[in-house]
């Protein structure tokens, strides 16, 4: 088991002829995600890297090849449109890795997918990854392992920072998610963790917060009021000045509100461990987990 | 990005809200050209974009013309937070009966707009919703069918039961929703939103905040930017690309990704060092980018060390590795590098590296000891 | 029984205060409607008639009276909005008098009232009586009676004619519900057929359409397929000429399309008897529908 | 409301729609300097509110001067279906390689916005709908969320693969929602959407009609109209807020609501006569519109009787009755009237038209009747 994506997943991928689509498509297929179609209008006939079809419109993709997820690398001026055009054509799972796409065109496109039913990972997200079964997105593939681990972050190299240092502990992964940076997103942590809660498959989670926001302070009380997992956690951003936006539009402390302090007193509170540093996790995640323990302790 | 008070006011005014009349001024000759032109007592504001001018002393009240020369004389090259006031607006000063907040941002918890309102205008808004809460009065609005009158009319008649406010206030929020979503704003507030003492009503004050993402299709907005308001390396570089944030201490960060730049931060803190910035060179792989990257950094004499930090996915090792490469070969760096470089390609990037000074570590927390220790101030 | 409104319905007037909202509402009052409230912005604290409660808001109506249903008044340009004011305060049935409003407004008020679950009948109606029970828009009382005939319509004054038949024939009705002459109408022949045939009370219905879309021919089909009551319908516009808007914004025949023939072949292929004039609609009830043969009988 | 093609294109083109070069002219003369500015061959195009104006002799193709004077002459002054053409619009001949339809209606059946796309271009949309309905691709728009690109691009590529048509369709759907939205239309046209032989496309005639009820915002198109081109009496009861239709026959009829006074206009048919007219004096009770409607009516020589028949509800008895008196006191009353008054108020009424010369009658049929006798005409 994992959660949002497995042996089932059949990608199609929106802008698989430009440069990160066609890069990342291949690792993609490299690592034995089933692609099954691409999509870049005007280019609809050809063959990606001689196997995979492309075609013109989503719609059509689906139609021909029956794709039920669809992972985005368009420029961001078009990704809510491309959004749409996957949940309209019939996927039931988008991912969406473009970075910089308005917010307020997040607003009408998270409703417009909510109300059919879809679900949307990102966008300003590395993707998700299920080690040994798919991988949709940008994650890098070697760092990660099949195990019971599910990872949930905000960010995307910190989140392949710490994936990284589960894997060199012996811990795999059931399933690593980037939810993305974006202040609007369209799969957030609760419903990571409450994806990650009923697999049962996945043991044990650590996610990764920053600052802006308040969604690491209500996925507190979730883990408290309705897991039984244990949880470890890790917040970015304990040093970021206050008013700055950090890099994503998302990573802001403004009007006193979603400080890392708040974040991290949340998790205490709620029964949480907060590690200090990346290195802490596994340490602290030994403390509730006991394989992660037996890893530790074999080193 | 922020557009300055009298920029904001120009905008609202052109969709037809009251704005006190007013025109903005770089010299004190101008600004009593101005006062003089409006007549009667005039308002004298440093336009600045940061919170709080008015405490610093940017906003005056001027009942004659000498009191304009005074106070433009004051304001105008007055430091307040670190910027120089190089602009004053002149407008016209109002007879305040009560005084209102109205604004609209996006909540990011309803993953919608929401209409704040409040009765208790004029006064810093965040203070207020800490402090005295039910004097607050929020609406989400459903953007796929933006702002309806109901909504707007309900929400003044939550604060007011006068005519005048009532209406001059719905038409103000729909008003407000209409100027967001045109111009794809993230903030757009009036504060004060007052009721003159002759019962007439007036946007006094005028902020708008508009979406970084969305300043491609807002030329008209994106030519009202302020340079001069910004840190020189932070404009320079978010044109190559880069997200930067000048910060006080001496090691200079170069990471990918935004979480792990911060977290970079945080652990040069943990272990005893102060960060110089934050830097995230972004998802692409450009080596012109670390190039600019490392130039911005060493701009800033406290840098001791320079730390890069580059866990690869969508951004390549050897890419990085190139452009670090180039930068030490076109650059004086007079300071060690450390440099972690790990993820997609990092065997080529690991070869590319071997033979130059650079200092290189496996881990964050061995990267970040040796950069202190470089920087002379490890524990 | 009855369909949409009844015993229970508590009634809040917006554009209580307005010529036409007074008019009726003193007459829905005098009627015994439950009218529990009145809105009029900036009238709010003031009684209508000495008696009725009115509010600047909608919301503040509801839930200071427990209104359940509104019924509008105010000018086309305001409709729309008082229309969502209404459903959004919790209304779950709004019947919108107001003649006039855009059609493109409309298809989004449409939207918004659906996805509310309330339902709206109008815009452009004379709105809903239950005889004995409710009246709730501008339909004369004093020409329904009680009883068992459900009369659905697409017209205003067209339908007191045939309801007056109906009285003077000793056929009182269930509901009598006009649905509007406008393009986009909350509440359809559809909706108010399946309303009747689940409602115990009513034994045969009584259809009115006019040129002008292919609402007729829907229910045609509906009729044939899921109902066991008598209907008899009747048709206006069989000599309006092609390309003319014949009154109501919805009651033209363009493109050769919503022709009165077409609607009479399509009721008559269903079996629905369609009567050449108003005056043959009693008559024709009397060949499928007993009570109304022992009425005629009985003259 | 509609507006000629000239107007349509015009509002296209300022959407940054591809439109031929072109101008309208009133006289031949000014037909003859506009194509000599135009230069090459150009069309005359009738500029009239009335369909199948092509068949009708109204749109010529000109090779050079010498036919745009001969064409501009025959088309201007020609009658078609009963309008005179008063504008000729004279534009650039295409070299037409393809033919498209391109539209967006309101569709009742969905209650939304309708693309309407077809390869079948160049000849009428109903007739391929009728006859070859495979040919037609449509699309329903949410109005929430407004057309996406995506939809666009799907429907072009339903037709189309060359990809400058596709580009070129794609934005002229998503150009003609903006329209549709922003100008309250009910449809909006491009028939035929050409590809030309160069390979560009062109918005080749331009169809826009505009939704009455919204007209009170829309002031730009509101000036627009062209009052030549209705039937004055129709202009005449629109402005009074009547609406009324000119008909063949000799019974003029006055009813309150249009379902009421199309079942009594077949009512008249029925029993043998022919109705001069459709006329609903609309749900509020103003005596004078009862006069205008009187004095519309007998602007017609051909009635003979005219047919009150008012059913009172929001329509009150007693004021159509006040109107009514007032009506055969101020005109010259040269045909019998039939009255038939009944309900909210009925007995005001009744008691009004006492001692009047008014013909009454209880019934519809009894009144239609009576109406017939009156006329000459009955059964």
């Amino acid at each position: 088991m994992s959660i949002f994506v497995n042996k089932d997943t059949k990608l199609v991928v929106q802008g698989i002829t430009g440069r990160d689509g066609s890069f990342h498509t291949k690792q993609m297929m490299e690592y034995g995600t089933q692609v099954v179609a691409g999509v870049t209008p005007g280019k609809g006939g050809q063959k990606f890297e001689g196997s995979v079809p492309i075609f013109d419109t989503v719609a059509e993709a689906v139609k021909e090849t029956g794709a039920n997820t669809s992972v985005i690398y368009v420029p961001a001026a078009f990704a809510s449109d491309a959004i749409r055009e996957a949940v309209d054509a019939g996927c039931r799972l988008v991912v969406c890795i473009s970075e910089g796409v308005p917010v307020n065109d997040m607003a009408v496109t998270y409703k417009y997918v909510k109300e059919r039913g879809a679900q949307l990972i990102g966008p300003n997200c590395p993707g998700i990854i299920s080690p040994g079964q798919s991988k949709v997105g940008i994650l890098p593939a070697q760092i990660t392992a099949e195990g019971k681990v599910g990872v949930v972050s905000r960010s995307g190299t910190l989140t392949y920072e710490v994936v990284d240092q589960l894997t060199r502990n012996g811990l795999g992964q059931s399933t690593c998610i980037g939810i993305g940076g974006d202040p609007i997103i369209g799969t957030g942590f609760l419903d990571c963790l409450e994806a990650f809660e009923n697999d049962p498959e996945t043991e044990a989670v650590v996610l990764i917060g920053e600052i802006g926001g308040d969604d690491e302070e209500r996925a507190a009380e979730y883990i408290q009021t309705k897991m039984s997992k244990p949880v470890v956690s890790f917040i970015a951003g304990r040093t970021a000045p206050p008013g700055k936006r950090m890099g994503h539009a998302g990573a802001i402390v403004s009007g006193g509100k979603g400080t890392a302090e708040s974040k991290v007193k949340a998790f205490e509170a709620a029964g949480v461990r907060v590690a200090d540093k990346p290195s802490d996790i596994v340490p602290l995640l030994a403390e509730s987990y006991e394989p992660a323990r037996k890893a530790l302790e074999g080193r | 990005m922020k557009v300055h008070e009298y920029q904001a006011k120009e905008i609202f005014a052109s969709h037809g809200l009251p704005v006190p009349k007013g025109e903005v001024a770089t010299t004190v000759d101008e600004a009593v050209a101005i006062a003089e032109k409006i007549g009667g007592p005039v308002m004298v504001k440093a336009q600045v974009h940061v919170g709080g001018r008015g405490k610093a002393g940017g906003v005056k009240y001027a009942e004659d013309i000498e009191a304009v020369r005074k106070h433009a004389s004051a304001i105008l090259g007055m430091d307040i937070k670190g910027l120089t006031v190089e602009k004053v607006l002149i407008t016209e000063a109002m007879d305040i009966d009560e005084e209102y907040y109205v604004g609209l941002l996006m909540d990011r918890a309803s993953k919608s707009p929401m209409f704040i309102v409040s009765a208790a205008g004029g006064i810093d808004i965040e203070e207020v919703a800490r402090t005295t809460p039910e004097k607050i009065h929020t609406l989400v609005i459903d953007p796929r069918y933006g702002a309806q009158a109901f909504q707007a009319r309900r929400l003044a008649y939550g604060v007011s039961s006068d005519p005048a406010v009532v209406k001059g206030m719905t038409k103000a929020l729909l008003t407000l929703y209409r100027i967001y979503v045109e111009s794809d704003a993230s903030l757009v507030e009036i504060n004060p939103f007052i009721k003159a003492k002759d019962g007439s009503v007036w946007a006094v004050d005028a902020k708008l905040n508009i979406d970084d993402n969305a300043l491609y299709r807002q030329p008209k907005i994106e030519a009202m930017r302020d340079l001069s308001e910004e840190d020189p390396s932070e404009v320079e570089a978010k044109e190559a690309g880069l997200s930067f944030v000048k910060l006080e201490g001496n090691v200079g960060c170069l990471v990918n990704g935004a979480g792990l730049a911060m977290a970079t931060m945080d652990l040069v803190k943990y272990f005893g060092g102060q960060p110089a910035n934050f830097l995230d060179i972004g998802g692409s792989s450009n080596p012109d980018k670390v190039v600019t990257a490392m130039k911005i950094i060493l701009r800033d004499e406290n840098v001791k060390a320079i730390l890069f930090n580059i866990f690869g996915g969508i951004t390549r090792c050897d890419d990085v590795a190139a452009g670090l490469i180039k930068a030490v070969e076109m650059l004086d760096v007079p300071v060690p590098i450390v440099a972690r470089l790990t993820g997609t390609n990092e065997e080529e990037a690991r070869e590319m590296l071997k033979g130059t000074k650079l200092h290189p570590a496996a881990t964050m927390d061995e990267a970040v000891q040796l950069a202190l220790e470089l920087a002379g101030e490890g524990k």
